[in-house]
């Protein structure tokens, strides 16, 4: 199907635009997840003057009425690319997939491909390891708070590295999860925040949309580690960096890809069809405020070459779980399989992957 | 009369929906009078009372108070005019205490309640109009006729000049009835001037010093003291002499249709309700039952019907015991009833006047097509009821809310009667309601009596009972006191048995 | 648990108390007078965004903090016109209401989303008061609002059960023909005390994007609405009792998020349950009691009025 | 008769309501609010025509866009119906959503976690079980309502989230597909707990259920002795209890059976729909459910016919956004559009007029 889809989107585009199309879980403007890929829209948009992508649907449930309905109508519409970027949209894009052969989805962070379906993510764990760098050099107390949105795969990957790296550079250190089980609750991501620096933590990071764990850091006096966009913006005295997204040149790439029929939605990282990283420029980290150290940057700098090179990529052994068993023996590396299927813990996270 | 009318109301007409309840009436209230309104069920009293008190606005007419031309907008309007208003269904809040409902929409007070000088000062106003009332009681706790004393009060306190009360005596005990007439008599004494509404020709007779008669919505007649005689007030009210049928002397079966064995039932509080009651009534007869307000009569009916459970003793239809049975078998059993509360419990307000003629039948093998209810059956039962009994309904389809107290009331009873029932218990079946109705009431009952139907008719109207019973039982204080025939005994020895005479002291039998 | 500990649970269960409290005391107001409002949600959203906007532009808290109100107000009484002049159900109009306000909310917080406002709401020691061991750190060291709701619950408490504009209210509520036929006003009332519970709401709403976060993202009630819905009855439609109850509400999840820092590991899902199943644990307790003393819910709550209807 | 201050209108009751304004008044209703969106919509720069169009169109202009709407209306109509049984007898049953989740998670052990296994047996199981969890779930309030008369309308409520959170710990939890990558999903069904569906559209056997309940709700409900014991105790407890009608037992006949059609809509969404459980299973199909059955009169087929528009409401809410509207907009009309339609309920039982001269008299 694949094979044939691309020539049909080369076809017909010939003399019209090339539609593209996306779903998103929240409002455009949501200053986090959603907004990340909007922006990659734009640039896409920008990028490609083929491209027309001014076709998107915000706030989608991720319930199956809502979600499988809309993604039926941007293909109706006329998009020959569409992209899918919540989990929950998973099975929808796989089922309107089996009727539009000749359309292309791909679907964000899920782990379900088809030949006209591919899976994309990016290696998010790569630079939140490299955020650990800056603050295991950070933390005083030697504890670090992480608030927690939902115990699943991607986030605790995003932990593990994240500890990975405090460890790196201060094994005193320790991390502690609160999971706040919702994605976006400012009120309640802060209440976490405020509980793990009641309980000394002196820099939190965090898996949630909103920068309120950040706020509460600054509040504090204490530091802070965003996430998705540069929180630094909200929270200038505590956000020492942010690990954020960085969809665009992907999107460029991909879309590049299909029209020129190079495309394939073949498994290349684990069961994904995608799984790109620093290297690919599809995640980073925002600028540092002035609080980081220029050896620390430095540090980052050196780790974050060790990582593109290839020679290492973070869950490379020895690594113990949180009972101090070993886990990965050294030499050996966890597969991606592995890394996407991740639910423990390694040694330094103080709290229950559950 | 050199002194100006307290209240004119000049020309009222009000509409509602489908009625013209007042049309161009003319009424005053001179000071120092006691005026009674009389007319038949819906011949708009209350509408016009509740014109006066700002509740309705009027379509047209003039309000004049004490020379002035006034537009209510509001009850407000009129308290402030000196206009104050008892009705029918007291506006009372059960929750609040007495004190707290009297103080109510007073604006003059400060706003920080001093809760303990008002209630000094409540004491002190009832006390001088000779009403007993606690101010620190709460409401939901009081018994009817303490309950009208509150309203009184409200009104007093507001500083009312007019006072008008909707059927104040419907619901109240003869001793009740004596007091509160005192009390209105004292108050005119004081240059206000009173308004009652009555359909009791006796205590029109007692109290009234003038009467206007009101038929239809419009005013028929305004009569001095000295005018009044009973006859021709009945006329003028319902404009045509009315028919009484005397009590026929068949005397009743000996069928023992409902027998109490010594019956204990509880109150609502909890308390002892009823307290060893046991009585026969057999077919062909009606069994009054006489008493002071809240002796038991409400438990004695449900007791009876079911819908309150026995403490111990046992309740007989047709010498089976159906102590044990639920509500629906003592149905089954011919216990019929016509409650105390038509609207609410006796007929379903919201229903129209067919759904609630089967309330009792709807589940007849007759009005049933397999699984369902058959509605044609059931509509021409109804119309054939309907036409039989003269119930006039305004539209087929209208909720029962909208009939008037003698309708609902024929509505009921003609459910009642014609469920085939063995027993039919009354609860004051004539309550609030006018001459005429009242007649046709009574005569339904006799005609059933003399049908072979047993009737248990609870009263507090001592003229009614004597007026059907063949024998009386007076219920005091959850006891039966004495059971007399109604032939044989005068008003006062029941009065007595009411009152308990024989625990002060007195020999019985 | 060590006493800073249990003092930081007590401090944080105030604050995330706080815009429940709010919204609580208001739908205390509006049901007190006979008015169910559902649409405690929608008022704290429109609240919330509204004050923002205002606070960012003008960078004065202050002033978001009575535009918050008085949006909470304009929608309130929508409500109002909704279910007291043209007597619509008080459940459905009151979904709708939510409905709405989610929509406005977002549609007007569009430009809004995720940027940090310039002067939140401080928080602001009470001097002297907040030196006191335990009671200061926990009640005395917070902001503006918060001292502010310290005020309003008294003086609600006393408005209500001790004036005589709280007795007109109860009576309202109660039996709007009784206090109708002694002169109340009785749609005059159920306006006020409606838009009253509204401007209530707005606050709770700008309490959250003003201080507790402070800035705006859509939806950021996040059910907060519901939670002072339940409340209300938690409290047994008493103000006093509300002061409690938001902060027992608002310190169940400080408290989940203390039992996963020791290592408790309750799932998250029934600390969550617990607010819900209190509430109706103290409704049925409530209303048992009421069967012997009838006092509690207020008797005409979610009937329409109509002077002339039978 | 109320004088409208400030004019000389007057609002009257009407005797008994006109059958025909049942049907004309929400029509208005819902034109007067097309009117005022638009009028906002052109307020802000939009064509309203076309974004007008564009909702039609897709919700009811396509085989695919009817199909669809058609989807949207069977979970709408069977949680409407249910709701509307409970309604009925005044009881306030707002925990449809709760009952939702109940009937889904129960239809979802009957699918993946049955003792022994799938087969002929399985649907009728994932309905059977689905519609007694749902029922049991309702009963849980109705108890405590029939015994002390506690509050329907605030314990079904919360019975909601409780429902909510606890699947929502199974799918985080226990019930957490081993195969799913640690996702919060369980396994998809296997094809015996699938419910069949029309051709290639996604229209789902629950249709079938859907009408089938209609006609069954109608015929109980308006005919037969239980209907009208429900109608009896509805309006007044004391006239039931009065009538012999068990009015207790009625209760939590009636809570059981709202919450087990509610339930039903669980196992159909699960089943027809999603293949499996997972959060965010309804979109508030509980709450849109009490907007309908009130809209509808609780008469069950117009129960189906509020529900198809309500559907194609949400339908076309969707396909507007592509035309440049924000979905907040959108639910900011759909919210404008209900008050109009609640605000035009008071023109059915009352009549506006002009006040006679006579009467228009001034202080
Ligand atoms: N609230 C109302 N709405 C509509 N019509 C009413 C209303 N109240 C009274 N009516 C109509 O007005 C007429 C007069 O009613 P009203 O209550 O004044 O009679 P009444 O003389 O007080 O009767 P009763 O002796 O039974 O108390 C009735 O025919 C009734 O149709
Ligand atoms: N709200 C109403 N709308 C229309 N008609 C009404 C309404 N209320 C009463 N009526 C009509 O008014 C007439 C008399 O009603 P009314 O209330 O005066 O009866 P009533 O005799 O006073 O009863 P009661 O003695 O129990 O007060 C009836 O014919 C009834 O149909
Ligand atoms: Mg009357
Ligand atoms: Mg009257």
């Amino acid at each position: 199907g694949g094979e044939k889809a691309k020539e049909t989107a080369n076809n017909q585009t010939n003399g019209e635009k090339l539609k593209v199309g996306f779903v998103y879980i929240g409002p455009v403007n949501d200053a986090g997840w959603t907004q990340a890929h909007d922006e990659a829209r734009q640039y896409l948009m920008a990028q490609l003057p083929y491209v027309d992508a001014s076709d998107y649907v915000e706030n989608v449930p991720e319930n199956p009425t809502d979600a499988e309905r809309v993604i039926t109508q941007l293909v109706e519409q006329g998009n020959k690319i569409i992209f899918t970027t919540s989990f929950g949209y998973m099975d929808p894009t796989i089922k309107v997939a089996k009727k539009y052969p000749d359309v292309t989805f791909l679907h964000c962070s899920g782990y379900q491909t088809a030949p006209n379906v591919g899976a994309y993510f990016g290696r998010m764990y790569q630079v939140r390891y490299l955020s650990g760098l800056v603050a295991g050099k950070a933390t005083k107390s030697n504890l670090i708070g992480y608030v927690a949105a939902m115990p699943i795969p991607e986030v605790i990957r995003g932990i593990n590295a994240f500890t990975l790296g405090v460890q790196k550079v201060n094994p005193e250190a320790k991390v502690k999860v609160v999971w706040t089980n919702t994605w976006v609750d400012p009120a309640i991501e802060k209440d976490a925040a405020k509980a793990l620096l009641d309980e000394g933590a002196d820099v939190i990071a965090q898996h949630q949309d909103s920068a309120s764990p950040q706020q509460a850091a600054e509040e504090a006096g204490k530091l802070g580690i965003g996430y998705n966009s540069d929180m630094g913006k909200i929270a200038p005295k505590a956000t020492m960096t942010s690990p954020v997204w960085n969809w665009g040149p992907y999107y460029v790439d991909t879309v590049k890809a299909i029209k020129e029929g190079t495309w394939k939605s073949t498994p290349t990282a684990g069961s994904l069809t995608y799984w790109g990283g620093i290297k690919e420029g599809i995640v980073g980290l925002a600028p540092y405020r002035p609080m980081v150290p220029e050896d620390v940057k430095q540090l980052v700098e050196k780790e974050q070459q060790r990582i593109v090179s290839g020679e290492w990529d973070v869950f490379n052994g020895p690594i113990k779980d949180q009972s101090g068993a070993i886990k990965v023996t050294a030499g050996q590396s966890l597969s991606d399989d592995e890394k996407l299927n991740m639910n423990w813990f390694v040694q330094g996270v103080i709290g229950s992957p559950k | 009369m050199n002194q100006p009318n307290l209240v004119e109301l000049n020309n009222i007409t009000k509409k509602f929906p489908g009625v013209t309840a007042n049309d161009q009436v003319n009424f005053s209230v001179r000071p120092g009078e006691i005026h009674v309104l009389l007319g038949e069920n819906g011949s708009g009293k209350s509408t016009l009372m509740s014109v006066l008190c700002g509740l309705y606005s009027p379509d047209a007419g003039d309000i004049i108070i004490r020379g002035t031309k006034m537009q209510f907008r509001s009850p407000r309007q009129a308290i402030n005019a000196g206009i104050g208003m008892v009705h029918q269904h007291f506006k009372l809040i059960e929750s609040f205490s007495v004190a707290e409902n009297v103080i109510l929409g007073d604006q003059s007070i400060p706003q920080v309640l001093k809760m303990h000088q008002i209630k000094n000062y409540l004491t002190k106003l009832s006390q001088r109009f000779g009403l007993q009332i606690n101010p620190s009681a709460m409401v939901w706790q009081l018994s009817v006729g303490e309950k009208q004393r509150v309203e009184i009060v409200k009104m007093l306190y507001r500083g009312s000049q007019v006072l008008i009360l909707d059927e104040p005596t419907a619901v109240l005990t003869p001793q009740e009835t004596g007091e509160l007439f005192r009390t209105l008599r004292e108050m005119t004494a004081t240059g206000r001037g009173i308004v009652v509404i009555t359909h009791k020709m006796h205590e029109v007779m007692e109290i009234a010093d003038r009467v206007t008669v009101l038929r239809r919505g419009r005013s028929v007649a305004t009569l001095e003291k000295q005018q009044i005689n009973q006859q021709d007030l009945a006329w003028l009210m319902v404009g045509q002499d009315i028919l009484r049928q005397e009590k026929k002397k068949i005397p009743p079966g000996d069928k023992h249709v409902l027998e109490l064995k010594n019956v204990h039932c509880l109150n609502d509080q909890g308390l002892p309700g009823l307290t060893d009651i046991s009585f026969t009534v057999h077919s062909g007869e009606i069994f009054g039952i006489a008493g002071i307000a809240g002796s038991g009569q409400r438990e004695l009916a449900e007791v009876i019907a079911r819908l309150r459970p026995v403490s111990s003793g046992d309740v007989l239809i047709n010498n089976q015991a159906i102590t044990g049975c639920s509500p629906r078998q003592a149905i089954d059993h011919g216990v019929a009833m016509v409650p105390e509360d038509r609207l609410g419990t006796g007929l379903v307000p919201n229903m129209d006047a067919m759904d609630n003629l089967i309330l009792k039948s709807y589940r007849n093998k007759s009005l049933r097509r397999g699984p369902f209810l058959n509605r044609t059956l059931t509509r021409e039962k109804v119309n054939q009821l309907v036409s039989r009994f003269e119930i006039r309904l305004n539209a087929p389809d209208a909720p029962v809310k909208l009939l008037s107290g003698g309708n609902l009331q024929r509505l009921l009873l003609a459910r009642e009667i014609t469920s085939d029932p063995q027993l039919l218990i009354a609860v004051y079946p004539v309550r609030g309601l006018d001459i005429k109705a009242t007649e046709a009431v009574h005569n339904l009952l006799l005609e059933q009596r003399s049908k072979g139907l047993a009737v248990l008719l609870i009263s507090e109207d001592l003229e009614e009972i004597f007026k059907l019973s063949d024998r009386v039982g007076v219920l005091c204080d959850g006891r039966i006191t004495g059971i007399r025939p109604a032939d044989a005994t005068g008003v006062e020895e029941i009065g007595l048995l009411m009152m308990d005479a024989q625990n002060q002291g007195e020999t019985t039998i | 648990m060590s006493q800073e500990i249990f003092v930081a649970i007590l401090a944080t269960a105030i604050t995330a108390g706080t815009p429940i409290l709010y919204a609580a005391l208001g739908e205390v107001l509006a049901e007190r007078s006979g008015i169910l409002n559902l649409g405690v949600e929608g008022m704290m959203l429109v609240g919330a965004v509204s004050g923002f906007i205002c606070a960012y532009e003008t960078a004065n808290p202050w002033y978001g903090l009575v535009v918050a109100m008085l949006a909470g107000g304009m929608m309130a009484l929508v409500h109002a016109f909704l279910t007291v002049t043209l007597r619509a159900n008080q459940v459905v109009s009151g979904l709708a209401l939510t409905m709405f306000g989610i929509g406005l909310s977002g549609y007007l917080g569009q430009s809004y989303v995720g940027l940090p406002l310039p002067a939140p709401f401080k928080i602001i020691p009470l001097p002297a008061l907040s030196d006191i061991p335990v009671l200061g750190p926990v009640f005395f060291n917070h902001d503006p609002v918060v001292y502010l709701s310290y005020l309003l619950v008294p003086m609600l408490w006393f408005y209500i059960f001790h004036t005589r504009a709280g007795l007109q209210l109860r009576a309202v509520g109660e039996n709007p023909a009784a206090a109708d036929s002694m002169g109340i006003n009785v749609f005059r009332a159920r306006y006020f005390y409606v838009i009253v519970g509204g401007m209530l709401a707005g606050i709770g709403g700008a309490y959250l994007s003003l201080y507790y976060v402070p800035s705006w993202m859509d939806n950021m009630i996040a059910g907060r609405g519901w939670i002072a819905v339940a409340l209300v009855i938690f409290a047994t439609w008493n103000p006093a009792n509300a002061l409690w109850g938001s902060y027992l509400f608002g310190g169940i999840d400080a408290l989940g998020f203390r039992l996963q820092t020791l290592n408790v590991t309750v799932s998250p899902y029934f600390l969550k349950m617990l607010p819900y199943i209190f509430t109706i644990l103290v409704l049925i307790l409530v209303t048992k009691r009421n069967l012997a003393g009838r006092i509690g819910s207020p008797q005409a709550l979610g009937l329409p009025y109509d002077r002339e209807e039978r | 008769m109320i004088k409208l201050p400030g004019t000389n209108l007057l609002i009257e009751k009407k005797l008994s309501p006109d059958p025909a304004a049942f049907f004309v008044v929400p029509v208005i209703s819902i034109l007067l609010a097309l009117l005022v969106g638009a009028f906002s919509l052109a307020l802000s720069g939009r064509d309203y025509q076309q974004i007008y169009a564009t909702m039609f169109s897709g919700a009811f202009g396509s085989t695919y866009g009817l199909s669809e709407t058609i989807v949207k209306t069977i979970p709408l109509t069977i949680t409407s119906l249910g709701i509307a049984l409970a309604f009925r007898m005044q009881l306030w049953n707002i925990g449809g959503e709760g009952q939702i989740y109940m009937g889904a998670f129960a239809a979802t052990w009957a699918a993946l976690f049955f003792p022994v296994g799938t087969g002929w047996w399985t649907m009728p199981c994932m309905i059977l079980l689905g519609m007694l969890a749902g029922g049991l779930w309702a009963l849980l309030t109705a108890i405590p309502r029939a015994i002390w008369g506690v509050n329907e309308i605030i314990t079904t409520l919360m019975m909601n989230y409780v429902a909510i959170f606890w699947v929502n710990y199974l799918v985080y939890g226990p019930w957490k597909d081993p195969q799913g990558y640690n996702f919060p999903l369980t396994a998809t069904f296997p094809p015996e707990a699938i419910l069949p569906t029309l051709g290639v559209s996604r229209i789902h056997f629950g249709l079938f259920l859907g009408l089938l309940l209609t006609v069954l709700m109608y015929a109980v409900v308006q005919h037969t002795r239980w209907g009208y014991e429900i109608k009896v105790t509805g309006e007044s407890v004391s006239a039931a209890r009065y009538a012999g009608i068990n009015s207790k037992r009625n209760i939590l006949l009636v809570m059981f059976f709202s919450g087990a059609i509610c339930g039903l809509t669980g196992m159909t969404e699960v089943s027809g729909i999603a293949y499996r459980l997972q959060p965010g299973l309804s979109t508030g199909y509980g709450f849109t459910a009490i907007i309908i059955a009130w809209l509808a009169r609780l008469n069950p087929f117009a129960i189906v016919l509020v529900s198809f528009l309500f559907g194609g409401l949400q339908v076309g809410g969707y396909i507007v956004q592509t035309s440049g509207i924000p979905s907040s907009m959108v639910t900011m009309l759909q919210g404008l559009l209900l008050f109009f339609v609640l605000g035009g309920e008071l023109l059915t039982y009352y009549k506006i007029s002009k006040a006679p001269a006579s009467s228009g008299q001034d202080t």
